[in-house]
């Protein structure tokens, strides 16, 4: 077959930005997958207890410090993450360095906060079914924390290696930025159903 | 009482096998014959639309054959045609939904002052539980239920272990059994017989072998047997079947098994206080006799492999007394 | 940015056979096993994805053998109640998780990059990573079936009958874990598929030149990515109940056994369209090229494919008729299970209009098609009869189920399927496949599926129940039972005709030129097989079928750099070129972060503490994946 | 298995890999056992004890080996233990032992029986009840009570 060109792309760049990057799009379709996930935590929560003649079943609504600080923590997490993003599209290698740095320490300190959480439930996981859903939903939500946690560290510590100053780690950095925003904003749901459901 | 069983026995084997009936499509109870109707009216339907799209395809495929050049066709036609198909698909389910929906409605749920009987399914078996008639008159048996004939009988379903579903075809359709729930079935026999049913959901290694049976009587008839029933076990007669009493109260059978009138008080398997006046053992598996219910209690794990009867150590003789004594137990 | 970069080498001023050998160099895998593990090629991951899926189908198929073997007599005694049950389970689970979901998706590994003219598929390392999951997934069910550890709880593994107390041993928990493989290869390959479509299109496909079966893979992966996080919660809560012990189905403390069948079958009901929308687009591929016409309606059946999957998520509670929920809750759940029959009416006329104003061609790949509209309009048939409540209550989990299914599932898609593998397999290998063989196989399969399926809607009637190993004597079955094990036979023998056609043609076939249907999609524009680049120069399209418009000449696109895997972004709704963006070399961590996540998961059946310790290895395996290695791929 | 005097098990029974103690299904049919042949009424349906002695304090009598298990279900011991010798076939008592000795061994077995569906009283049997519950007593340690757990 012959061919005849039609069109010239050389001029255009190297690598897609934002939502030209396949890696945006990728980050997305994850974010919608999980976000199914959390979805349907709450939706099973909810059938648990619409099912139950007395909820929390067999104890005290939880503590609301350690969650609600969390919960403050993470809202607050979002202003340096939000500024990460911004230097991240400005390619401004020290600030986005800097900004690793603190979303780093700001993904240490919701794990602290998190190991007051689980007893704050006042029930274990084997103990009956509202135990079992809640366990699990703020295991869910740690395993996004921790995972993107360890994205942060290994993203910061690339910044500061060779390959650090590259349009191509600056997209991995915003990328990162909107999945912890993700993991902010998917909290959000789950906070309210946790800790204020039961006192409905 | 044993001539009627006997009687109805006879004519049961001679409609349709010895097991009675189990066919949605020979029915003989009020839900069951809404339900074949509407499964005949929905199949004439569907099997109606399903040759005409056969034409319309054979029809295309025949008129294109060996035509060669692209012969214009008016797109607007058949855009036309196509939507007129796509609003007759609407005419038609919506059509079929509303009938389904009235059957729904006319095969409903009995009344709560409905004659109520339990059943709760077990691996692999069916406990069944009188309790209408007052709470000394309450009375227990397995696999087999019995039921006045023209009267709407209430089912409440449970379930001891794992999910079950009860389906007796010619009856009604199938309800499942789900442990932590209560269902309710209404069941109603137009006219008297024996109808076969059997677990309709996976339970386990011996989901095949879990068979009911509803027999339909006429309400004398069936007043007769529910006070047979009541009554508790006869003090056996012969001594063969004394010496089988004894033994059964000796060996662990007692632990499982309770045959009221006795120092037999186990739940975990079926009640035995009238075992020899059912018509099959093992839900259905084999007819009771007096071979058969030897031949289960010697191994039970070889004629029904993983049920949950253990294998009790038994000699030659004791097995001889004790199906002696089951056989009597009527 | 820079226009030219040092030692930059762009596809412009190079003739045919100097860029050919650019290309290969920059592209091709290198041969040998370290080149077959860490290749990230799409066409070959494909074509391992297809053949692995192909093999599952052979085991799965001897599986059914076995079962009718052993019901073709009453109380036959050639298989014991265990090992029937572990034989259905593998059966149903094999063929759904095994076989269809990934078959679909292979397919589209291999075409949907070739159909939107693209060089790879997006993350094509994902790609490698999901098939070494798949694989591993598919080894442990059938290891463990072959140790006597094979699930025995059904494909739906409903509890409690799966739960902790009444499914002792590893069985269940192998069932579950295996999901969590199939699972994490099937979300994978549908963000590649959503990915490669909307980013990776050849300048100008805009939405409206999309062609069908491209459409049919976007909508499945949308359904992949939002139903099969409820399976694994699902399967996440039954291994907690099973290991440490928690609650979820559990009524006694607050737990619910229905809570397992709303969360399966949320899943489970869109998993039918999972399978059964490729189909429609392979079928929609076939019809136009034997047609010599495109599809009528392309914009019905774009919005026909987009409803159906919407619809998908509002019927799962037909699976539940008989369960004891509200009665009129039912009837809505009725009314939208009929309501499908819509969407899917509209796609037949569709076809049907296709047909009835082109000019067929029968050849094998049509032949299949004309056995799918034929089967599968009486699946559909019976489907509208299983949505209505009462009569649902008589043949819920009866054989006129399993007929009614087989006739979905096996008409729907596998029927599609094999003709597209007809259709395509001169793209895939090169070859032709035996058109003659072909004729004989697919009258065989024909005959032998319907005289072994339809006679099960008879015995359903009849009141014979589902996941009986066996049935007894006086029961009326027996007959059709034998009836059905015999013509069983008739359709393993289309089956066997087929794979000895398959093996015979890719060895030695007659060779296949480019386009052998005289076909009018991208994939055709390229030799067959296609090369490791899959277009010289990547093509430029301006209407629904590319090659319609001068059949010898491709508007294409220059420019691109030839030194590295370059290939081109376009905006998602029109097409429009964004950027040039390198695709990833071959990676040998993809296989590592494989076995790091296998062991894992298989180890967490034995104790939760795996999750922790095992997390480790994948991390570090994940690390490696993504680090720089300074190659030119990196380039930005 | 072997019925004799000093219930030793035989060769085989290690060849096969103690199937009563590491086989899920042995382990399960024991928990039926447990149930059916009213174990419970003595020992506490969730092995916590009551008339007789507590499963799930960490502490074994006779030791936690599976002949003395097996040798006290088949003969009895003093102080209202009665025999089963001539109630169960000698099978389901190295069954039953198996299951006795998955809940109140020390650390959890790969194959155990888990949880009911049922009320929980303690945690499920293949998360080792025994040791998350052994309980020293207000007297502390005897250590001629069996090995400490």
């Amino acid at each position: 077959m012959n061919h005849t060109v039609v069109l010239d792309v050389a001029d255009l760049p190297e690598h897609g930005l934002g939502s030209a990057s396949q890696t945006y799009w990728g980050t997305l379709a994850f974010m919608l997958i999980e976000g199914t996930g959390f979805a349907l935590s709450i939706v099973v929560y909810l059938y648990l207890m619409s099912l139950a003649t007395q909820w929390p079943l067999g104890t005290a609504p939880p503590d609301l410090l350690a969650g609600t600080t969390l919960t403050a923590l993470l809202i607050v997490s979002l202003v340096p993450n939000l500024f990460l993003a911004r230097w991240a599209r400005h390619q401004d290698l020290w600030k986005v360095r800097i900004g690793l740095i603190v979303m780093t320490v700001l993904g240490v300190a919701p794990l602290v906060l998190r190991a007051f959480e689980f007893p704050a439930m006042h029930i274990k996981w084997d103990q009956n079914a509202y135990g079992s859903i809640v366990w699990v939903m703020l295991g869910l939500h740690t395993t996004h924390i921790i995972t993107n946690l360890v994205e942060t560290a290994v993203l910061t510590a690339l910044m500061f290696s060779r390959h650090g100053d590259s349009p191509r780690r600056y997209g991995d950095v915003s990328d990162n930025a909107m999945y912890w925003n993700f993991v902010v904003i998917t909290w959000l749901p789950m906070y309210a159903c946790l800790y204020w459901v039961p006192r409905l | 009482m044993r001539i009627v069983r006997n009687g109805l026995l006879a004519v049961a084997l001679a409609v349709s096998g010895c097991s009675g009936n189990q066919s949605a499509m020979d029915p003989d109870g009020g839900p069951a014959i809404h339900i074949a109707h509407l499964i005949i009216g929905i199949v004439a339907v569907c099997g109606v639309a399903w040759v005409l799209v056969m034409v319309m395809l054979a029809a295309a495929l025949l008129r294109g054959r060996g035509r060669t050049g692209r012969e214009i066709t008016n797109e607007r036609s058949l855009m036309r045609a196509v939507i007129a198909a796509v609003a007759v698909t609407v005419v038609i389910v919506a059509a079929l939904t509303v009938s389904s929906f009235f059957t729904t409605r006319g095969i409903g749920v009995p009344e709560p002052a409905a004659m109520t009987i339990t059943v709760r399914g077990q691996q692999w078996w069916w406990q069944v539980m009188y309790a209408d008639s007052g709470p000394n008159a309450s009375f227990e048996t397995a696999n087999e239920i019995h039921i006045p004939v023209g009267r709407d009988v209430r089912l409440e379903l449970q379930s001891a272990d794992v999910i079950h579903s009860f389906w007796v075809p010619s009856l009604a359709g199938k309800q499942d059994l789900v442990p932590g729930r209560s269902n309710i079935l209404l069941l109603r026999a137009e006219k008297p017989g024996i109808y076969r049913g059997q677990c309709a959901e996976f339970c386990g290694l011996q989901h095949g072998h879990m068979a009911v049976l509803v027999i339909a009587e006429a309400p004398a008839d069936y007043e007769r047997w529910a006070a047979g029933q009541r009554q508790t076990a006869l003090l056996p007669s012969n001594p063969e079947a004394l010496a089988g009493q004894a033994v059964f109260l000796g060996k662990p059978c007692a632990a499982c098994h309770t045959i009221r009138g006795t120092s037999a008080h186990g739940k975990t398997g079926p009640d035995l206080t009238h075992i020899g006046s059912r018509l099959t053992l093992a839900a259905g598996l084999v007819e009771t006799t007096r071979g058969s219910l030897a031949a289960w209690i010697a191994d039970p794990q070889t004629v029904k492999p993983g049920n949950n009867m253990p294998t009790v150590a038994l000699t030659g003789v004791e097995l001889q007394q004790i199906s002696t004594y089951m056989e009597g137990l009527k | 940015m820079t226009r030219h970069k040092e030692g930059d080498r762009r596809d412009t001023a190079l003739n045919d056979a100097e860029l050919q050998r650019c290309l290969t160099a920059t592209w091709s895998t290198p041969a040998g096993l370290w080149g077959a593990l860490s290749t990230v090629d799409h066409k070959i991951i494909g074509r391992r994805y297809i053949t692995t899926a192909f093999v599952f189908l052979a085991l799965g198929g001897v599986l059914s053998l076995l079962m009718r073997l052993q019901l073709a007599q009453p109380e036959a005694r050639f298989i014991g109640p265990d090992r029937y049950n572990q034989i259905f389970t593998m059966h149903g689970t094999n063929m759904m998780f095994l076989f269809a979901v990934p078959v679909m998706q292979a397919m589209a590994i291999y075409l949907v990059p070739l159909m939107v003219g693209t060089r790879n598929i997006a993350f094509p390392r994902l790609n490698a990573f999901s098939y070494w999951m798949y694989l591993a997934g598919g080894l442990l069910l059938w290891v463990a079936f072959a140790l006597d550890v094979g699930p025995d709880v059904g494909w739906f593994a409903y509890v409690p009958l799966s739960g902790p107390q009444y499914a002792a041993g590893k069985r269940a928990d192998i069932w579950a874990q295996m999901i969590t493989f199939t699972e994490v290869s099937a979300l994978a390959v549908a963000v590649e598929i959503v990915v490669t479509v909307f980013k990776q299109r050849a300048p100008g496909m805009s939405l409206d030149r999309i062609p069908l079966f491209v459409w049919s893979m976007l909508v499945t992966s949308f359904l992949i990515i939002l139903a099969m996080p409820a399976i694994m919660i699902a399967s996440t809560a039954l291994i907690l109940d099973r290991l440490v012990g928690t609650h979820f189905f559990n009524p006694a403390e607050g737990g619910d056994v229905l809570l397992w069948q709303h969360l399966f079958w949320f899943f489970g009901h869109p998993e039918v369209y999972i399978i059964f929308l490729p189909a429609v687009g392979m079928v929609s591929t076939i019809v136009a090229t034997f047609t010599r016409r495109p599809v009528f309606g392309y914009l019905g059946m774009v919005m026909a494919l987009i409803a159906t999957g919407i619809l998908a998520f509002g019927l799962w509670v037909h699976h539940m008729f008989v369960a004891g929920l509200p009665r009129l809750g039912e009837s809505f759940f009725t009314a939208s299970s009929m309501a499908i029959a819509v969407p899917a009416g509209l796609q037949i006329f569709c076809w049907l209009a296709t047909m009835w104003a082109g000019r067929p061609i029968f050849k094998t790949p049509f032949l299949f098609v004309i056995g799918f509209m034929v089967i599968f309009v009486i699946g559909g048939m019976t489907g509208v009869m299983v949505a209505s409540v009462p009569f649902d209550t008589q043949v819920h989990d009866t054989y006129f189920v399993v007929a009614h299914f087989h006739y979905v599932l096996v008409g729907g898609a596998v029927f599609p399927l094999l003709g597209a593998i007809y259709y395509w397999f001169p793209k895939f290998t090169g070859r032709m496949m035996s058109e003659t063989l072909g004729r004989w196989t697919f009258g065989l399969m024909f005959t032998g599926f319907n005289l072994t399926f339809f006679p099960m809607h008879i015995l359903g009637l009849q009141g014979m129940p589902r996941r009986i190993y066996t049935y007894q004597p006086e029961m009326p079955w027996s007959g059709l039972n034998m009836f059905i094990s015999l013509s069983a036979i008739i359709l393993a023998l289309g089956f066997l005709m087929f794979f000895v056609d398959a093996i015979r043609s890719a060895r030695s076939g007659s060779a296949a030129p480019a386009n052998p249907w005289g076909a009018l999609t991208l994939e055709w524009a390229t030799s067959s097989p296609p090369p490791a680049y899959n277009f010289m120069h990547l093509p430029v399209v301006s209407s629904l079928e590319p090659l319609a418009d001068d059949p010898d000449i491709l508007p294409v696109a220059s420019g691109l750099r030839i030194d590295r895997r370059e290939l081109l972004i376009t905006s998602v709704v029109q097409a429009v070129p964004e950027a040039r963006e390198s695709s990833p070399g071959d990676s040998i961590w993809p296989l590592w972060a494989a076995a790091a996540t296998s062991v894992t998961l298989i180890w967490s059946i034995f104790t939760p503490w795996a999750v922790v310790w095992g997390s480790i290895p994948v991390a570090i395996a994940l690390i490696g994946w993504f680090w720089p290695k300074g190659v030119v791929e990196e380039d930005a | 298995m072997p019925n004799e005097i000093s219930g030793a098990p035989p060769e085989s029974y290690f060849a096969l890999g103690k199937p009563y103690e590491t086989d899920a299904y042995n382990l399960s049919q024991g928990k039926r056992l447990y149930s059916w042949f009213g174990c419970g009424s003595c020992h506490g349906d969730d092995g916590r004890g009551g008339v007789g002695p507590s499963f799930l304090d960490g502490w074994w009598l006779y030791g936690p080996e599976m002949v003395s298990i097996v040798a006290s279900i088949r003969d009895g011991r003093p102080h209202g233990m009665p025999a089963f010798r001539d109630r169960m076939p000698i099978e389901q008592i190295w069954q039953l032992a198996g299951y006795v000795q998955a809940i109140g061994s020390y650390r959890p077995k790969v194959a155990a029986p888990s949880r009911n569906d049922d009320n929980q009283s303690r945690p499920a049997e293949n998360r080792g009840p025994a040791k998350i519950l052994f309980d020293p007593g207000p007297v502390g340690v005897h250590p001629d009570q069996g090995p400490s757990p």
